[in-house]
């Protein structure tokens, strides 16, 4: 486990002041609310999609440092993605992003809110817009089972 | 690897209570155990350690201690999940013990789901934990409560299933898998399946199965299981409901409180994740961690070595308990059906004054309804006595008992 | 007699945990006590001495292993009464914790007397576990849940309360005696005078008082009390319901099962004596135990010392950390009139990131909603910190953490 | 504590046998059941009251040994007694009769379970028929804390 000081690094500060993609998006495609029952975190995402890609993406919310940088981060590597590839951005992308590999099992879910409110909102969209029910179980899942 | 038969041997040094001498210096001869367990030194000393090193709240805390006693606690689940094969841990509900855990069922999954003139189908030989609390939700929906009738054998008459299922109104069957006054092993396996093919669903009380013998959840096919940490070697105030996650889904939550929630606001809350769902409130944390100590030594020991030790046990106490004059035992003698469980009635003397005999001789054994009152109706008696073994009894301790009975009969001029 | 400055000095020596180190070999110092408290040594000796000499299943066999679990078991009880000055035993329930006993009462008492139209009140800095069972009671009735306010210094605003009151409606006022996230205590003395002026009852969730203050019920005048025997020294998994006589005879019963019954038939059961209608199923035996032991160390101790001893650590404790540039304290500063819970934010630094950086120093602290959503957002916060004491804290505890307070300063560039 | 081989004398052990009084009334005019919730003994008392005097009582159930013998003892010393003789009986009375002062304490509710019906009959004849209630209450209180 890294130390807290290793932690708390510059990026992570910044990033907690001054989030990126940050507010919300009038007319999103889809949007997606979850909050961690322990901690009371708690992230929305919307994003703007056209032909299958995520043209636009913001999150708001409260939460703690970590959970901030983590959701600037995650939005900022879903910019531009298609669904495909947004549906595939796994726990790493965004933690080594921030060498958080190694955070508490506590942690792990302020690091990982936004994601798993992501991949909520994807299956939303994609059981909404593009009746494919089988994968959206999949995704589902993998949202319900992140941590 | 040890012999069983060493390993049998070693066992008893594990429990310190077994040292003790009661009474007028008798050596302690437990036989109570389909009513508690005793507990070894391994999970006494779990309980001691998480108090001395690890002891804080869970779940929410990011502080080491938090984080350990987090850890722990959520170990035990891990171990349960293979203890009675569960694939999915997020089905498994930490409660008091088996009453909790149908009450829980009664009252989150039965007030939402039975209906006015549905039918929830029991059986004559259940623990009052699996009569009650149907008899209150069945009479507050207006619906009933039917009963599977039991042979002379101490078996249960299946055609009494078929005629209730036959009406299509039963929402649910509910039955354990060991009698706690006869023993008797109940064919679960064809009642789920009687109760599949008509869409029932099926709870089972593993109360007396899982301390005695290897329980497969998923080879079973139920949808409700509950049990009991205490008649396991495990503490007192822990037990555990599984619920299989299609039918958890459908449930109102039992309890309100923290940890059960994802946001409170003032009018209005939205729940937890499963299982957190319905374990509201700080949770008996140290007895789930002691809880996974009897596990891992219930496992060390293999589940049918236990069964096998009790099977002996009980051909020998019932050959030698046959021998004694105007002794009758209830149930049925097929060492395969049964688990070792011995209810007996001793010529005219009421078990209680049995009880009370021999217990000047060391020996503790229930005497009484044994908490099955409809049982003890369908017996045509008052109470029986009731010896039961587990892991550290003997052949000795069975031969103490018989002889017991010998003052029991001077006593009352049999 | 030792003064009670050696007292408390010695009173560390009890507590094993307190010697532990954490992370990179830091002493621990545990400052999130509202959670849950650590065991002194009486209290783990006693569980550890009734599973090795005494464990039985209590109240119904004859044997002398039972007979002395039985004692045992009541023995708690007795001391709970002396302890919060109950005058009748049989009002004395055992139930798991405060969550447990609150739901109890919204289910065996709630749904029988609340109907369409009526009014629970609760208050803005109510515990979830004093809110959620009365949204869900209060949504199956029909019924409405209103909330005292709470006003800038952390008190309720008992003006809320006559309002309430006035309408004629109101079946039940609920209310903390301490609040778990501002300390405030609350003027219970006042609330159950207006409420008893207008024939309601009361409901007080003493689980913050309990551990920290005298108690008595008697003076009180209370219907139903609450509290849970982890936050007070003793073991989890345990905890008390107090319901006066009265109101307890107009209760249905809740679990169904062994215990809680006098005669069980097919299709019809009548009930046991109080208190053990309200306790089916094998209750938590050892822990219950634990629990008089935890009771006899606070006696001895005495709670008015207790609770010198925690004020003084408070008053301590408000000086320092009002020295920290940019951290604000909720609640009141009249130390009369709060418990040992401080809550606090740091400059715009989030909570569970001051948590994070102080469990490195070994600090343990609570960051988050405390179970406490509704107060939250009521003080417009999403989280605070919140460090609390017990009689083994000393002033060096809370140098500690305002020291640790200058690192997070330092990383957070404040 | 006495052992039990002095508990289990052959008094006892004949009343268990030969309870005396044993049986039913027809036409009393008073009859309680109660039952020991623990051990499943069960007492029924049948009295015919006459110018406030038990001219007969009876009882039937099921129990050990002590329960009958104490049953057996009891209806014994209550008949003839004036209903307010009949109230002032106390446990040792019963106890007393059959050496069983120093029972230990499960057993004490079936010796006295007998005494709690007795109670529980007389209270329920007073306030039927003498209205009484302040002592009624107090009968009533007396019979639920016997043991
Ligand atoms: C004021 C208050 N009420 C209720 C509770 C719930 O107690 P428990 O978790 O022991 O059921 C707590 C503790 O978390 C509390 O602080
Ligand atoms: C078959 C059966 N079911 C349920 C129970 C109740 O278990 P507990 O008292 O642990 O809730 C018991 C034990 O007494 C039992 O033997």
């Amino acid at each position: 486990m890294s130390s807290n000081a290793d932690i708390y690094h510059e990026m992570i500060v910044d990033y907690s002041r001054n989030p990126i993609n940050y507010g919300e998006i009038e007319n999103h495609d889809v949007t997606f609310h979850d909050s961690n029952p322990l901690c009371g975190d708690s992230i929305d995402i919307d994003m703007k999609i056209d032909d299958n890609k995520v043209t636009d993406i913001k999150f708001h919310g409260k939460g703690c440092a970590i959970c901030m940088a983590c959701s600037s981060v995650l939005t900022e590597i879903t910019k531009g993605k298609s669904l495909d590839e947004a549906r595939a951005i796994e726990k790493n992308d965004v933690l080594s992003e921030l060498g958080l590999e190694h955070l508490q099992a506590v942690r792990i879910k302020c690091a990982l809110l936004s994601l798993k409110v992501l991949k909520s909102a994807l299956y939303t969209y994609i059981g909404k817009n593009l009746k494919d029910t089988g994968d959206v179980d999949k995704l589902k899942e993998e949202a319900a089972n992140l941590y | 690897m040890q012999s069983t038969e060493t390993l049998f041997e070693n066992i008893r040094n594990d429990f310190p209570i077994l040292k003790r001498t009661v009474r007028d210096n008798k050596p302690l001869v437990y036989l109570d155990n389909a009513s508690t367990t005793q507990k070894p030194n391994q999970v006494i000393d779990s309980i001691t350690d998480y108090y001395q090193n690890h002891n804080a709240n869970i779940h929410r805390a990011v502080y080491a201690l938090a984080e350990e006693a987090t850890e722990a606690y959520e170990a035990t689940r891990d171990k349960i999940a293979n203890f009675v094969n569960i694939k999915d841990r997020q089905e498994i509900i930490f409660v008091r013990g088996t009453t909790e855990a149908i009450n829980l069922v009664a009252y989150a999954w039965g007030r939402t789901h039975i209906k006015e003139g549905d039918i929830v189908v029991t059986t004559e030989y259940e623990h009052h934990s699996n009569i009650v609390p149907w008899q209150l939700v069945t009479q507050e929906k207006h619906a009933k409560l039917e009963y599977i009738g039991m042979d002379d054998n101490g078996e249960l008459i299946l055609d009494d299933l078929d005629k209730y299922l036959a009406t299509g109104k039963v929402k649910l069957v509910t039955f354990s898998l060991m009698s706690n006054v006869l023993g008797t092993i109940t064919d679960a396996q064809k009642i789920i399946e009687k109760c599949k093919a008509a869409g029932v669903l099926t709870l089972i009380d593993g109360a007396q199965a899982v301390p005695h013998m290897k329980v497969d959840l998923e080879k079973l096919g139920c949808d409700f299981f509950a049990f009991s940490g205490h008649k396991m070697l495990g503490p007192t105030g822990i037990g555990v409901l599984w619920v299989r996650k299609s039918v958890l889904e459908t449930m109102s939550p039992f309890h309100g409180g923290g940890d059960m929630i994802r946001e409170v606001h003032k009018y209005e809350t939205t729940w937890n994740d499963l299982p957190y769902k319905f374990e509201a409130g700080t949770p008996n944390i140290a007895d789930v961690v002691g809880l996974g100590a009897a596990i891992d030594y219930l496992t060390k020991i293999g589940m049918d070595n236990v069964r096998e030790h009790e099977i002996e046990l009980t051909k020998y106490a019932i050959e030698k308990l046959s021998q004694v004059k105007g002794l009758h035992i209830y149930g049925t003698k097929d060492l395969s059906k049964r688990g070792g469980v011995i209810s007996f009635n001793f010529a005219d003397v009421h078990p209680h004054d049995v009880a009370q005999i021999i217990d000047e001789e060391g020996i503790a054994v229930r005497s009484g309804h044994h908490c099955a009152q409809v049982l003890m109706e369908r017996l045509n008696v008052a109470a029986t006595s009731r010896a039961s073994f587990y892991i550290y009894n003997t052949k000795q301790d069975i031969d103490i008992l018989v002889n017991s009975l010998n003052i029991v009969a001077k006593v009352f001029k049999l």
